[in-house]
């Protein structure tokens, strides 16, 4: 929409070059598609036994069961994620310093660091000081701190974001303030940020493959298994890749008919 | 009224043309059939209530809007549609727009040049002068190598008017060049265009500003609904409107 | 435009070439086939079912844990074939080690009752010191240094590291001939037992036995040490690479527990001895890392008592 | 002290084999990012498609996946690559989407306004873009733009993960041998601070170099 606001709408000479570049391309994807397809034939990768994973139940229920662990790995790292990150985010936003400087401390640096080094920390380093917990627990704990830091600053943003005269009015109306922040600026915050806490739920999704390294049994786990198993790389993590695409794709479109919601009503 | 004028062939000495210009977006129709001349030296000050299709009917002129169907002339032939021949016929209608639009990471005298140079029309050396001769003209010299946000409202729409001069245009399409300004600004920017106006150049004016529609225009069109229903003298429009839709108009603007 | 027609006429011919040259090479024959059929037929339930139960056990701290508990926790892998895979037609870990750690619970338990805890090289000692799991049954190479930490069991399997090359590799004849050249190896036993026998090779650390393999495969290293199992069951069918000859490196397997526990130590021992006895042992290879590798014939260990 | 100055030699070669796989994997984004916006922006229907394709394919996979295949899966149908060369190129595709959306929104967010003043000033399509459009787009560019270099340098750890001892695997080894995880996690979160304030300051500055209001 916007874009054919920049510039200027095609006359008919424009349009025409437009259908000959559309012609031109295509013709050279649809190559490009078949030297592939060549490539893959001449390696018989097209064998039908190497893409079992794609038709065959018992591989497609044990990478289902894989989607299955994904899923709730989210679901809890979501709400344990959602729970540090409102936490922090107060902390960042408390006028008390004892709460705002460790938060911010704590934000920045857990947004500063890789997620695998978290979950090395998590998987390595904290057994050898006596933490230990199973797998599934170490990537949740993972996935908390580092997603809790990015969530904090959706929710900074989202606080910050509801007009002044939200809580004026409030307090005009006689609300002490503490009633005011939890009746009137909470609420709003929530449902603002939800469309990028949709996004955020994504790269937790993508996150959870890590399980692969922790050994929890999730999608991308399960992909190696049969990898390992059939040794066939590529019809795996395909299988596992159209998998993920499908979740995440969905979870976004959701959060942008969420944020189309938003602005419309 | 207008009817009936769609057989009439390009008028001798119109400088721009609309005839039976239709434009609708989406399902909202926001011009109907509008026929208008505008003849060289003449300034023109469309008139109209909010939504009435005064703004798209400059847009479209300068090709900013492609149009449904109808025809556009400039100096007795279609305006080109696209490509290098669409910006030479740009480069001869300037315009100017209720948000200035100047462009915020060049100072006053860049965006003055810039076209010129880039059209290959001026030496660097020489359109820097002109530009300064032109801000000159505007009261801004000693802004001169400001950048657009170090600039009030009423200057940046005063840079604005400068760099559509720069081209030496034929016609300038002012669209509600003092509406987003504050009053106190409004004053400045009216001056300007006023003495372009008494200088010659050819104008066609979307505003509402009543006082320099009395003082400056040559015709007043007044529309309605993507129509154009009234044109006259700003005489005879001003104390003897003949559509009700205009005296409603106008009672509300003048009591305001 | 210019550009875009050349741009067409190069790819449309390249694409034209390969077509012609797909035509004459045909399908390469050599990259048919996967090893899911040998992996496939790997499972120790038959085994378990008939495995011995342990009379008259002793009480000792963990051991009366791990009664109350009803399961074992016990930490391995999951994707060494033979050894520990987890199959996923079935879902179930299947293996020689996997098989030891269902005898091994329904000793002490009379049911073959695991929670399988996964652990990497790195984990393993912490997991036992700080009980995380019970035991570790996972090609755990007994080591002094690690019996400082932990208690062994065993050993119940020793193996030597095995060197697979690329097929027509003529330069690597014994295991001097390592010595700094790349060698794909698994961070763990593969690893130690390589720099034990030639310390300046280049170890290139990959998580996965199949990793190794396919970096081999692809030349990404020279060689590919791993225990003869392993190198066996993934290096012998392959027409590209080759198992050479050369061995080395004793690694004695172990099951890991808890320091402190002698008691349980104890038990584990006895849990070894009796199944080597009653030929169990033998029957769990024959149905696990038996069929993937057919090289080797171990023989079932006979350990000292007070070891 | 002992245990650091042992640590060292390692982590830093693992820090300086970060650097050598994010910076090439961020250049190669910014090509290939900018390539795919300008496509989709490019009113070629099939290019448009081919742009969105690629950023909703390879944003909505996971990186360690994408690793995987380009290490272990390109070999299977005989494109073998540097285990390096692999990782930059995955990496590069990843940041690729995130500079695409990058570059996107920053033209999307360019004045209107300002982009017809001067196309009706008579600017030729060419002139629009190259002295309008893209100096304001691009200021407004650097701030996410950084936010991408820095992602890549933190999603550069994952090479670990395919056989790449880069600084977070470097940690790892250190630890494995050594034990002591407040040291080697230490230093590799002082390095990855080091980066990100680095890569801060330096878009902050150039922010502020080319702010327009002076």
């Amino acid at each position: 929409m916007s874009t054919s606001r920049i510039f200027d709408i095609a006359g008919p000479r424009q349009q025409r070059r437009v259908r000959i570049a559309t012609t031109v391309s295509l013709v050279a994807l649809v190559l490009v598609g078949l030297v592939v397809a060549e490539k893959l034939y001449y390696e018989a990768q097209f064998v039908s036994e190497k893409w079992l994973v794609f038709y065959d139940l018992d591989f497609i229920r044990f990478l289902l069961a894989g989607l299955w662990v994904t899923l709730q790995v989210c679901a809890v790292s979501l709400v344990t994620s959602a729970l540090f990150g409102i936490l922090l985010a107060l902390g960042r936003l408390s006028s008390v310093a004892v709460f705002r400087i460790p938060a911010i401390g704590v934000i920045e640096f857990f947004r500063a660091m890789p997620f695998l080094l978290i979950v090395f920390a998590v998987m390595f380093g904290l057994p050898s000081v006596g933490v230990s917990m199973p797998a599934y627990w170490q990537l949740v704990v993972a996935i908390t701190v580092n997603a809790g830091a990015m969530f904090a600053e959706v929710f900074r943003a989202g606080i910050l974001a509801i007009p002044r005269g939200q809580r004026e009015a409030g307090l005009a109306t006689g609300l002490p303030s503490r009633h005011v922040f939890t009746s009137v600026v909470f609420p709003q915050a929530v449902r603002n940020t939800t469309p990028a806490l949709m996004s955020q739920a994504v790269r937790v999704i993508k996150e959870s493959s890590l399980g692969y390294i922790v050994g929890v049994a999730e999608l991308l786990n399960n992909a190696r298994v049969v990898s390992e198993f059939t040794g066939n790389f590529i019809q795996a993590y395909l299988a596992a890749g159209v998998l993920f695409v499908v979740i995440n794709t969905t979870v976004s479109y959701l959060g942008a008919r969420w944020a189309d919601r938003l602005e419309s009503s | 009224m207008m009817t009936n004028m769609s057989e009439r062939s390009p008028s001798q000495g119109a400088v721009i043309e609309l005839k039976d210009v239709e434009k609708s977006f989406g399902a909202t129709k926001v011009l109907t059939g509008v026929n208008l001349s505008i003849a060289k030296g003449e300034t023109v000050v469309i008139l109209g209530p909010s939504g009435s299709g005064k703004s798209t009917l400059l847009r479209t002129t300068n090709r900013l809007e492609p149009i449904d169907s109808g025809e556009i002339w400039y100096h007795g032939k279609p305006i080109p549609r696209e490509g290098r021949e669409l910006a030479a016929y740009r480069a001869e209608v300037g315009m100017v727009f209720q948000q200035f639009n100047l462009y915020p990471h060049k100072t006053a005298v860049q965006n003055i040049t810039l076209a010129p140079v880039k059209r290959g029309k001026q030496k660097p050396e020489e359109a820097r002068a002109r530009a300064l001769r032109l801000l000159a003209d505007v009261n801004l010299s000693e802004h001169a190598n400001k950048r657009p946000g170090a600039l009030s409202g009423g200057q940046q729409q005063r840079v604005a008017i400068a760099r559509a001069m720069a081209m030496d245009p034929e016609v300038i399409l002012f669209d509600e060049p003092t509406s987003a300004l504050d009053p106190e600004m409004i004053q400045e920017v009216v001056h300007v265009m006023k003495r372009l106006s008494a200088d010659g150049m050819t104008m066609a004016v979307v505003t509402h500003e009543i006082g320099f529609a009395r003082e400056s225009a040559d015709r007043i069109v007044f529309m309605d609904e993507g129509r154009i229903i009234e044109e006259s003298d700003p005489e005879s429009f001003f104390t003897n409107p003949r559509t009700e839709r205009a005296q409603e108009f106008l009672g509300k603007i003048l009591n305001h | 435009m210019n550009y875009s027609r050349r741009k067409f006429f190069v790819t449309s011919s390249t694409a034209a070439a390969a077509f012609v040259l797909a035509g004459c090479r045909g399908i390469n024959p050599e990259r048919l086939g996967g090893q899911a059929d040998g992996f496939a037929n790997v499972d120790q339930s038959g085994v378990v079912a008939q495995g011995p139960i342990g009379k008259n056990l002793p009480s000792s701290p963990i051991l009366d844990e791990v009664r109350g508990r009803g399961f074992l926790r016990c930490s391995g892998t999951d994707t060494l074939p033979g050894f520990s895979q987890t199959n996923p037609v079935t879902g179930k870990l299947a293996g020689f080690d996997a098989g030891m750690a269902e005898l091994f619970a329904k000793y002490l338990l009379g049911k073959p009752a695991v929670n399988f805890v996964k652990s990497g090289a790195d984990t393993r000692e912490a997991f036992l010191q700080n009980r995380t799991v019970d035991a570790t049954i996972s090609t755990y190479t007994i080591t002094e240094n690690r019996e400082r930490i932990v208690n062994f069991a065993g050993p119940y399997l020793t193996v030597t590291s095995g060197v697979a090359v690329q097929l027509g590799e003529t330069g690597i004849a014994s295991s001097a001939d390592l010595a700094g050249r790349e060698v794909a190896v698994q961070p763990g036993a593969a690893e130690e037992a390589l720099l034990r026998e030639v310390p300046n090779a280049v170890p290139v650390r990959f998580e996965e036995s199949s990793q190794c393999f396919a970096a081999l495969q692809q030349q990404r290293v020279e060689a590919w040490v791993a225990n003869t199992a392993i190198i066996t069951s993934r290096a012998g069918t392959d027409s590209r690479t080759t198992v050479t000859d050369i061995r080395f490196g004793e690694s004695p397997f172990g099951i890991g527990l808890p320091k402190g526990d002698d008691t349980y130590k104890t038990v584990a021992t006895e849990f070894i001895n009796t199944i080597a006895e009653d030929g169990t042992w033998q029957k769990l290879w024959d149905e696990t890392a038996g069929l993937v590798d057919r090289t080797t014939n171990p023989e079932p260990p006979a350990i000292p008592m007070g070891r | 002290m002992d245990d650091l100055l042992k640590a060292l030699p390692g982590l830093l070669e693992g820090l300086g084999v970060t650097l050598y796989l994010s910076i090439p994997a961020f250049l190669l984004a910014m090509v290939l990012g900018s390539m795919m916006a300008i496509f989709r922006v490019s009113r070629v229907r099939s290019l448009e498609v081919l742009g969105t394709l690629y950023v909703e394919g390879v944003r909505n996979s996971p990186l360690l996946l994408i690793l995987l295949l380009l290490v272990f899966g390109l070999p299977d149908v005989g494109i073998l690559l540097p285990l390096e060369l692999a990782v930059i190129i995955g990496l590069g595709l990843y940041s690729g989407t995130f500079v695409c959306e990058a570059v996107r929104s920053g033209i999307n967010g360019v004045d209107v306004g300002m982009v017809e003043a001067a196309r009706a000033s008579g600017l030729t399509t060419r002139h629009v873009i190259s002295e309008v459009l893209l100096p304001v787009a691009l200021r407004t560019m650097i701030p996410p733009l950084a936010t991408v270099f820095i992602t890549t340098v933190l999603s550069s750890a994952l090479a670990a993960a395919v056989g790449v001892t880069e600084l977070t695997g470097a940690t790892r080894v250190y630890n494995l041998v050594a034990a002591q995880p407040f040291v080697a996690f230490g230093i590799a979160a002082a390095g990855y601070l080091l980066i990100n304030l680095l890569i801060g300051w330096a878009s902050a500055k150039s922010e502020r170099l080319l702010r327009f209001n002076q």
